[in-house]
């Protein structure tokens, strides 16, 4: 497999161990959300609490890029404040939506900088950010 | 005679190395074809010695543009046994063809009583239809109130005429059928839907997106009333389409897009129309893609359609039982090469049962092998939904492709399902 | 520094002899422009080593050509100014831009009341507009009922502005006005327009055409609603236009073509639409085309607008001083190099004073001296009408042309007078 | 002037002497035709009789090549037979049409065959043909 893969190691990891998979109580809440054009679909609850997330839990279905990525959130977000982790969905959107010329910020992104051979196939772009996307959302439906 | 080996030579592409020194093995086609170097060239020369625009030429380089990009209409007629070049309308693809003959209905300046649609008019398509030849169709099902109807599939992958005489009837003002799929690779048997929309006096549409590459397609033979299909799936250049119709409808037809060149007379207040085909060719035309279209043509006909459709018969018949031996892999659209192009759609499971998403199927195929298919649903979500999957991968095939390419990409197969194993 | 000898060199045609030995005199380029290498080669090289279609990528190649034919989009945005990449769409020419522009007028699934257009209401253009913006607007004035008005022309060739209030009223719908006539010359003064379209509510579009390739053009100053251009005039190819537009218009328009690439989702009964651009880039896009053009907006660029802008406005003033000496020779259009550009239209008569047709003067330029410029009414008659001649000679100069160029014309056209003398 | 030159002498000769021109009386049949692209006209008058074309007059506007086949056409079809001519007009068509393609057949086309250049521009048959279409339409009137 060659050097600039999109499937690095740690991505099929969470794909084939998802972590925090699962919908959980109690939560403020739930969205779900779908990628039309290729059918993948998360549902993604959250619990806030004086400004800190302390749950992030989700079931959804799609390849393995969409799947990886909200385990990936859910590693990222849970016990963060709400402002972190939304700078790093800031961060990871700007990542992905940079067509492969955008330099990650591996300091705010984590694991989630495993992520940046996405960022050249604008049809996988979306998959990457099906869970991150509906994580801004509930967010702001917690508030 | 046909020699593969010699045809890859024509490719420049196909002998490329990609990153990590992984050979390209390119099984998209059915998506877009490569290009020969006969094109290619065609081209380049065209636009670095002989460019003009067209139509209106009054010095040497207008009447070689103009020349050339005639001259590309008249292949192009041929190849296709058009029974007159004036039938040949150049549009940007076939999407393009597909919505203007759509829009030449119920548009109220339509004069013809063929091309008047409105609530209680039908309009018949299939399941098994590319977006480009459902959603023109909505959309004029929209703007007219009239009720579009649809052809199920089998779950074969063949169109289910079951309802043949209910579907198609008095109220049915045109068929728009797939001529071969660009999911399934089911080559439809037209003659049958032919002969109810004459019996009805309904129109016939044939998108031939999917054909007109693979097999000699005769359009006089077909008998159909029109036929749209593409340059960039046939090997010519992108920027590129036809819509092939009878004399005597596209003289009926309302123009379309309005301009320079589509034109007899103008007026403030009202213009007069040019003779077909440039009627329906407002403003510049793609002239070099034309050209490029016409270089294509000339080099499938070089090889032979009745040769191109054979090599692909051999493949299909190889890759379905290469890839039938895959455990785990299912076929979506006819297992026989029987009736049906090169174009091969399945599903796959790891070993232990569970789906591998196609996304997944593709990229891995790429970035280990650098196999190119397509993964997802190539246009036709509504033949997806009827077979209640989200997606699939895609092999397509075409004249330069080899056994040892089908083969690799079983091997590929193998390995996405132990990566996702 | 601009360096017309330099720039020369990148345009192989230029150097071409023509049979006979006559060198090439390009004056054509209203018409359409030639191509540097820069352009032939950055097209040659995408079909031969990366072309894929777009936008669907899972594979290398489609990576490659998605990447290039998005950067080409990037490219265009930022050489005309505009606020978003989004608002750049890919169409085939300015023809078809316009056409999508007027098509979102009266189409009952418009649901935006801009957009609804019926008996009552007015549409505005000028006598002095190309055809591709009079018949678009003519065809949606017979499908809706609605009234089409114009601005005259004055005897120097100017937009008569003296009827402004009246013809843009509260029953106006939108103005669509040539920024430079492909005739005339002439630049013709937005802001009055647009003021007062603003006042009334009207929207308002500008057929760049014929300004984007001579000069800087920025649409965020221009502050107008839609915008069309075509690659083929500004030393790009053939094939592909640009229709750019405010995101707020173009998400309230319906869609127009129908097809892959323009959709959300597609089910058989009903469709979502994708967002802008590629909403209204149905089908298989001119893929090299745009890159070929995103190439075309670099080599400009390279040089710098402002300096192609000063070339041609030295090189209109020597022409209008050197073609004005030649007796009978009449300029249809300003006079001065101030507010036009260099494309000179003219009539000529022989000594003794009979009129020459504009055939006989263009055909005679090119045979005997290679000089190629067009003549006839150049897709706008009208304007012909209103000058009370059927068709004119013209004269369109680019960053490529010379002051030698230049006389060489006046001397052939003095050959001209004596052929037909 | 270069060797393929579209305006052969003969071809300028008729455009600044044009033979026949003129509408004269007795007629069978008078036309008008226009080629809207470019605004060239035609009136044309036939005289016939017995099969015989005893006159062809006519009166235009427009360029050189359509000046000049109006007075070519006077000279082949006047005093021809109507068949003769008809046929004369079909061989004109006929190398009009053919895009520079197609090889002029000089016993049936006389003087006509000085047009063969014009077949090359395609903006330019119609100018050519003008005048021989008239001629055609009038010939059927006059029946
Ligand atoms: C002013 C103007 N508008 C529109 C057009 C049409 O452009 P296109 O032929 O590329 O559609 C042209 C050129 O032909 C033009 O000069
Ligand atoms: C069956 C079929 N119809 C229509 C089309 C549309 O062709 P284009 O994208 O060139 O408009 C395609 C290909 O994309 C196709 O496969």
């Amino acid at each position: 497999m060659i050097a600039e893969s999109m499937y690095q190691e740690l991505i099929l990891e969470h794909y084939k161990h998802p972590q925090g998979r699962g919908l959980r109580d109690p939560f403020d809440a739930e969205v779900h959300h779908v990628n039309p054009t290729c059918g993948d679909e998360i549902t993604l609850r959250v619990k806030v609490d004086e400004g800190k997330v302390l749950d992030v839990s989700y079931e959804g279905q799609g390849c393995s890029i969409s799947q990886a990525a909200a385990s990936v959130l859910h590693e990222l977000a849970t016990g963060s404040t709400v402002e972190e982790s939304l700078g790093v969905v800031d961060e990871f959107t700007r990542l992905m939506q940079g067509r492969g010329q955008v330099e990650a910020d591996e300091d705010v992104l984590g694991d989630a900088v495993a992520f940046a051979g996405v960022a050249k196939y604008p049809a996988r772009v979306k998959c990457a950010l099906l869970s991150w996307m509906a994580y801004k959302d509930a967010v702001v439906r917690s508030a | 005679m046909f020699d593969v080996d010699l045809i890859r030579k024509d490719f420049p592409v196909l002998s490329r190395e990609l990153s990590g020194g992984r050979p390209l093995v390119y099984l998209d086609s059915g998506n877009s074809s490569q290009k020969p170097l006969q094109v290619i060239d065609t081209m380049r020369d065209h636009l670095a010695h002989h460019y003009s625009n067209v139509g209106r030429a009054h010095h040497t380089l207008g009447a070689e543009s103009t020349a050339a990009y005639e001259d590309a209409r008249d292949l192009i007629a041929a190849f296709v046994g058009a029974p007159s070049r004036d039938e040949i309308i150049f549009t940007k693809n076939a999407s393009e063809a597909l919505n203007l003959v759509a829009y030449a209905f119920g548009n109220p300046i339509a004069t013809d009583e063929r091309f008047r649609v409105g609530p209680g008019d039908e309009i018949v398509i299939s399941e098994m239809e590319h977006h480009s030849n459902i959603v023109p169709w909505q959309l004029l099902a929209q703007r007219t109130g009239a009720t579009l109807r649809w052809f199920k599939v089998t779950d074969e992958g063949r169109l289910d005429l079951g309802d043949l005489d209910d579907l198609v009837n008095e109220r049915t003002k045109i068929v728009s059928i797939v001529h071969q799929s660009n999911v399934l690779g089911t080559i439809n048997s037209v003659s049958p839907i032919l002969a109810r929309a004459r019996e009805v006096g309904a129109l016939m549409m044939l998108d031939a997106s999917q054909s007109v590459p693979h097999m000699p397609v005769d359009v006089t033979e077909l008998d159909v009333d029109f036929v749209a299909f593409t340059g960039h799936k046939m090997v010519g250049p992108s920027g590129i389409g036809v819509l092939w119709g009878r004399r005597e409808l596209l003289e009926a037809m309302p123009p379309f897009l309005g301009g320079g060149e589509m034109i007899e007379a103008v007026w403030m207040d009202r213009s007069t129309y040019a003779p077909i085909p440039h009627k329906f060719e407002a403003g510049t035309p793609p002239i070099v893609e034309a050209i490029g279209l016409g270089a294509a043509v000339k080099y499938l006909t070089g090889i032979g359609m009745d040769d191109v459709k054979a090599h692909e018969k051999t493949l299909t018949e190889y890759a379905l039982g290469a890839l039938g031996e895959i455990p785990a892999l299912t076929f979506i659209g006819p297992r026989t090469a029987i009736s049906r192009g090169g174009t091969i759609s399945f599903t796959l499971k790891n070993l232990s049962g569970d789906d591998i998403h196609p996304h997944d199927v593709g990229q891995v195929l790429d970035d280990a092998f650098g196999i190119a298919v397509r993964v997802g649903h190539h246009c036709a979500r509504p033949l997806h939904l009827r077979f209640g999957i989200p997606a699939t991968t895609r092999a397509s095939l075409y004249l330069y492709n080899t056994t040892d390419e089908i083969d690799a990409l079983a091997r590929g197969l193998h390995h996405v399902q132990k990566v996702f194993g």
